[in-house]
């Protein structure tokens, strides 16, 4: 075992965990610890674009970003997030700009900006041009530019250590003044556990999608950072709103950008009817995506889907230029061609709503301090990025805010952790702390040959949450996912794994990301099934309605106490959070 | 630690394969060279002893040697201005295959006119 | 525990690179092998031509022809640019199959010295050869010899 | 509306399953049975990608199995490997699309010390990339608003903003696999994205490390990178590029 001292430790190299490092590394003796190298971050899959009111191309400003955000996110934003967001997006855009961010441009030589799903000016009046972008490769763009300001401030980097453990001076739960103190790391290379001692730690992990099956999420995003939070005793906010995107690549799940419909794409289903018309008569295909989704699905439901299953719709394209297509939508194109064989210059693409994105995740404030409870902060730990939960996705995201989110709140974060370390001491670690984590690697390595596989729970979990907490959700779906995940932890509790050596043992780490995946499904779904209302990403065919008067509240999981006794027969404690509401009061949603 | 050269041959395309030959054949080119001009020395030391070494060219087993190596040159040449092509047109990179095609037609032209007239010096009247 | 801020060093000192401004030697031997190649074209099959292909061809090819080429200036330059840029064309290309293949420091080493041996050898030769040829070599059998030779 | 009437003709899961043989260059440092090939058959489907079956093998027969991924559609670099003989992204080659009545064969990229099964060492190539000075280096006044650069100035270098850096260009090339001090395609791809970035002032200072005797000299045009590049990123061009912008001495 090794140990390592650092003021500041950051758990993840994508786009909030560079963003961070940037502002960190500058101030203070900075690691970035990740399980990946950083150019193979999940931020790099992101499309379609980032939302700042530049105004480059037409009157914008970021009150109307705001209020499209909080509209958008059904009121369970936090206000006071939207705002700082909104605001700080102009700054964060340019800066990346003059990082190098090669962003397309308008004939003035401006950052060209186009239209995104729920973006609209006069506060819902019209689709607004808001949304910055790098043709459909802006996430790309993005974690490149990052990286490469790392390598030019010299970042030191961990590549490919995995963080298994958080430490912190204390329980939250139930002990006062607990405060950061360090992370243990498993080096994929070798084997060997390595300690990094901190004063700050920031949570940049990314996001969960793997707990369903069709997702747009990468085989690596298996929620490890709220996951170990939670086992440490830090709560879980919001984690029943997870976001379906509407176009994934039927039966794949690969992500086909909003931008497609940004450009002019059109949603249609087996009789080629343009079907949100009925739906979102003012946005159309450019409602927020929880309304596009439902209504994809609806539409296959009700005997409407394409295919010779019936279970998609078609994205259209086939009316826009191939010139134009090639400019602005390149990749996703050739996702199309490659991996379904579809031309899309004169045929329509199967696609149908993929998981893409978990509103919730580790609760902080706006300075990305997280907390231990509905108020108090946790010092020297932060989080930012998907893992976070700020709230500015509140009940469902926008397009486009997330590659904003990270790069606000993820710079927020990086300052405040480095000023956070030129304040304190690096707290004492007692001998053994990464024992935990020690033993849960040699139990998992040592356990006698099993004909069940991690493979086979995995596949099962996510066919389970595909099935019953997915873009419909009702008591009994989620009782369902509840009882199967139950089952699920049983078996995981003795399934072996096969390979048993020291280096590069990555049957050894999906086993561990499956222990993640079990704790958050199981979160998931039993906040889907308390969250007795209809609201952004989260709906409930039984309460098909928003409501404020009971609802109006951010969900809590705790886990639970040795000894307490938890919902619903599982180890998780429900609490609630007030809702942040500063202009913006409830009003219905209509597109 | 494995050699990181195992495994199977790589599968390049024409860029690769051209290059391949173009090293074989300028090596070739180059050794024949070396031993061209050590024996054309032998004009210094007397008429006969040229002539003697130069009637080994006329042998059949030199003939074809000789063959081989106009055909080394011949490529060689027309793949080295296919590569200062490449490396000074601006369409050259897009181009490459097409020109390596290229070399390849006028080679075979080029030896279909040799090679008879050469035989024919060879063996024919 | 001293943890203090460290100080960060400026990014871009590591990047100052002193010395090896505009031309080196990688850079000219490229040029040259460009240069040097279009031009061999020219020189070579000329050569090939005049050699293989004009009368006789190959079978045409004995003291005599040599001794009658050599005897124009035209022709000495001709085949003297041809020697000089084909042995240092080719050696250079050697030189680099060399670097390539050559594993370990000695070997490469040592397989250099002989190349460059052998080209210096080559062209210090060629050029006697051709500047000190006298076609008609005293008591020479004058059948074997140009035709220009006799009287 | 044109494809009112018009009915896509590929549809996932239409094409039935078949079974595959998948060679595979195994390699353990736990034990001492070097590189040796091994065989899996496995039945596949329709869509299915060189990825999926390596998943298949990993998950169902052979745990030990081991190889880097993680995006699962070519975005992030991670599954560079040598593919029947050629490099590709596992996830992006589509079994059939090769010719499965043959064992495919799976190696390593090449040219890289390969550390397990089909994981190699990614620092010498990550090293390259860095010591190019792969960041913008813009002097002058920090403008209050954006840098302005023209639709035509940023096309300039839009082919090599793609670049995941997966290494599957700098692994193929012939030079690097006997040079590994070759900065390699890669590294000059994204040495070229700076150069010719109308805002950037350092291309002289990267024109100088690429003319040197590692750099761009190296390059004997093979094309293999280019044929390899999984983005599409005319690699050759970019150098030969860069190669002429040395020799006039700037951008
Ligand atoms: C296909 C797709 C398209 C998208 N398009 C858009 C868009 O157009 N606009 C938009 O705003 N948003 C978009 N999003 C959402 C957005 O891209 C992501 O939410 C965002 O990039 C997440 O960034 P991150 O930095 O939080 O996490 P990531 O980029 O996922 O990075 C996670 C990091 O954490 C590390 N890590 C994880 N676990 C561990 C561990 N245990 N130990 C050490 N390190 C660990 C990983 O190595 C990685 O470096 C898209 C998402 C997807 C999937
Ligand atoms: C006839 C006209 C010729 C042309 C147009 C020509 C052109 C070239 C060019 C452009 C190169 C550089 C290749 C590269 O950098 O990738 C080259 C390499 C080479 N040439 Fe020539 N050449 C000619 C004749 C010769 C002759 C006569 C010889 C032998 C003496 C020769 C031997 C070589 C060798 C050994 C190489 C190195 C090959 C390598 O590095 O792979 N060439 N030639
Ligand atoms: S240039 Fe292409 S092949 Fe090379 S690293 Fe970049 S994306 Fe991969
Ligand atoms: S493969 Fe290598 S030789 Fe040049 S063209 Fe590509 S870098
Ligand atoms: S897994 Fe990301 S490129 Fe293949």
């Amino acid at each position: 075992m090794q140990t390592h001292n650092y003021d500041v430790v950051i758990i993840g190299a994508g786009g909030a965990g560079m963003r961070a490092a940037l502002e960190s590394s500058k101030r203070a003796r900075t690691a970035v610890v990740t399980k990946l190298y950083p150019t193979r971050s999940h931020t790099g899959a992101a499309q379609g674009g980032m939302c700042a009111a530049l105004a480059n191309v037409e009157e914008d400003n970021w009150e109307w970003h705001t209020y499209d955000t909080v509209k958008g996110g059904d009121y369970l934003v936090d206000q006071d997030a939207a705002e700082v967001m909104a605001k700080e997006a102009i700054d964060a855009v340019l800066d990346l700009e003059k990082m190098g961010l090669p962003f397309n441009r308008t004939p003035e030589g401006r950052i060209d900006q186009r239209r995104f799903g729920g973006h609209t000016r006069e506060h819902g009046e019209a689709p607004v041009r808001r949304s910055c972008y790098a043709a459909d490769r802006t996430g790309h763009m993005i974690l490149q530019t990052l990286y490469q300001n790392c390598v030019k401030q010299q970042v030191e980097f961990f590549n490919e250590y995995y963080v298994l453990d958080v430490l912190m001076t204390g329980d939250p739960r139930t002990d006062e003044g607990v405060r950061a103190a360090g992370v243990v790391t498993y080096e994929l290379a070798t084997g060997e556990i390595h300690v990094f001692r901190a004063k700050s730690i920031i949570f940049a992990s990314g996001g969960f999608g793997k707990i369903f099956k069709t997702t747009s999420n990468a085989h690596t995003l298996t929620g490890d950072g709220p996951a170990m939070a939670f086992r440490r005793g830090i709560p879980l906010e919001d984690m029943e709103f997870f976001q379906f995107h509407p176009t994934g690549l039927a039966g794949l799940g690969i992500l086909l950008s909003e931008a497609a419909r940004g450009e002019g794409g059109i949603l249609r289903n087996s009789e080629m009817e343009r079907f949100m018309e009925r739906y979102a008569p003012t946005l159309k295909d450019l409602a927020p995506r929880d309304v596009v989704a439902r209504a994809m699905a609806n539409e296959v439901r009700e005997g409407r889907g394409a295919g010779p299953k019936k279970d998609y719709v078609y994205l259209d394209l086939t009316h826009l230029e191939p010139a134009h297509i090639d400019a602005k939508l390149p990749d996703i194109t050739e996702f199309a061609r490659t991996y379904l064989g579809v031309e899309p210059y004169t045929d329509p693409i199967p696609v149908f709503p993929t998981a893409h994105y978990g509103m919730g995740g580790i609760p902080t404030n706006i300075r990305g301090e997280v907390l231990a409870n509905a108020t108090d902060v946790i010092p020297g730990m932060y989080a930012a990025g998907e893992t976070a939960c700020v709230s500015v996705h509140g009940g469902n995201r926008l397009g486009t805010n997330s590659l904003l989110d990270i790069n606000v709140f993820g710079r927020r974060a990086g300052i405040a952790a480095a000023e956070h370390a030129a304040e304190v001491d690096l707290p004492d670690l007692p001998e053994g702390v990464e024992t935990p984590t020690v033993e849960l690697l040699e139990r998992l390595r040592d356990r006698p040959a099993t004909e069940d596989r991690i493979a086979n729970i995995r596949t099962d979990l996510q066919e389970l949450m595909d099935a019953n907490v997915q873009v419909f959700r009702t008591e009994e779906t989620c009782r369902t996912a509840l009882a199967g995940i139950t089952d699920l932890k049983k078996r995981y509790e003795t399934v072996a794994i096969q390979d048993k050596g020291r280096r590069y043992n990555l049957d050894l780490m999906e086993a561990v990301e499956l222990g993640f995946l079990l704790d958050l499904a199981e979160i998931v779904a039993l906040g889907a099934l308390h969250r007795k209302e209809s609201r952004g990403g989260h709906f409930r065919e039984d309460f098909d309605t928003r409501d404020d008067a009971n609802f109006l509240e951010h969900t809590m999981a705790y886990r639970t106490l040795p000894g307490e006794e938890g919902a619903e027969g599982t180890p998780i404690r429900l609490g609630t959070k007030p809702v942040v509401i500063t202009r913006y009061e409830p009003k219905e949603r209509t597109f | 630690m494995a050699s990181a050269q195992s495994g199977t041959l790589y599968r390049g395309r024409e860029g690769m394969w051209s290059w391949v030959a173009h090293r074989i054949s300028g090596m070739a080119i180059f050794l024949f060279l070396l031993v061209h001009v050590l024996d054309t020395a032998l004009v210094r030391v007397s008429p006969e002893a040229y002539n003697e070494v130069i009637g080994h060219y006329k042998t059949v087993v030199f003939g074809l040697g000789e063959v081989a190596l106009v055909g080394a040159v011949i490529f060689h040449a027309l793949n080295g201005l296919r590569i200062i092509l490449v490396d000074f047109w601006s369409k050259g990179t897009t181009h490459q295959r097409k020109l390596f095609w290229g070399v390849v037609i006028v080679w075979a032209v080029l030896m279909a006119g040799f090679l008879p007239r050469h035989l024919m010096h060879m063996f024919g009247a | 525990m001293s943890t203090s801020t460290t100080s960060i060093p400026d990014p871009t000192t590591r990047y100052r690179r002193t010395g090896q401004r505009g031309l080196n030697a990688e850079m000219l031997s490229w040029m040259f092998m460009r240069g040097s190649g279009a031009l061999l074209v020219i020189l070579v099959f000329g050569h090939l031509f005049v050699n293989l292909w004009l009368g006789d061809g190959v079978k045409g090819i004995d003291f005599a022809f040599v001794g009658g080429k050599w005897a124009s200036p035209f022709w000495q330059v001709w085949d003297l640019l041809m020697l000089w840029l084909g042995l240092i064309h080719g050696g250079n290309g050697v030189r680099t199959i060399i670097n390539d293949y050559a594993r370990g420091d000695r070997t490469r080493m040592v397989l250099k010295a002989l190349l460059y041996f052998a080209v210096v050898v080559t062209i210090v030769l060629g050029t006697l050869v051709i500047f000190t040829f006298d076609p008609c070599p005293v008591g020479a059998e004058p059948s074997l010899l140009p035709s220009f030779c006799e009287g | 509306m044109t494809a009112v009437a018009e009915k896509p003709q590929a549809d996932a899961g239409e094409i039935p399953s078949f079974e595959v043989t998948m060679r595979i260059a195994r390699f353990t440092p736990e034990d001492d049975k070097g590189v040796h090939w091994e065989d899996f058959t496995v039945t596949m489907h329709g869509t299915d990608r060189v990825l999926d079956a390596l998943h298949e093998i990993k998950w169902h027969i052979d745990g030990s199995l081991t190889f880097r991924r993680s995006c699962a559609h070519g975005v992030c670099g991670s599954d560079a490997m040598r593919i029947n003989g050629r490099n590709r992204l596992a996830c992006k080659t589509l079994l059939k699309d090769l010719d499965i009545s043959k064992p495919i064969t799976v190696e390593p990229i090449k040219g890289l010390p390969v550390e397990k099964d089909l994981i190699v060492d990614m620092e010498p190539f990550f090293d390259s990339y860095r010591e190019v000075m792969p960041f913008l280096v813009a002097g002058g006044q920090e403008p209050s608003r954006e840098r302005l650069q023209s639709a035509e100035q940023r096309e300039r270098f839009d082919d090599t903003t793609k670049c995941i850096l997966c290494a599957a260009c700098t692994s193929s090339c012939p030079v690097f696999w006997t040079d590994g001090q070759y900065f390699g395609p890669a590294a000059i791809v994204n040495a070229h994205r700076f150069i010719f970035d109308s805002r950037d002032d350092a291309g002289e200072q990267r024109l100088e490390i690429l003319n040197s005797k590692e750099g761009v000299w190296r390059c004997r045009t093979t094309f293999n990178c280019t044929e390899a590049c999984p983005r599409g990123i005319q690699v050759t061009k970019a150098i030969a590029e860069v190669k002429q912008a040395v020799i006039r001495g700037r951008v």
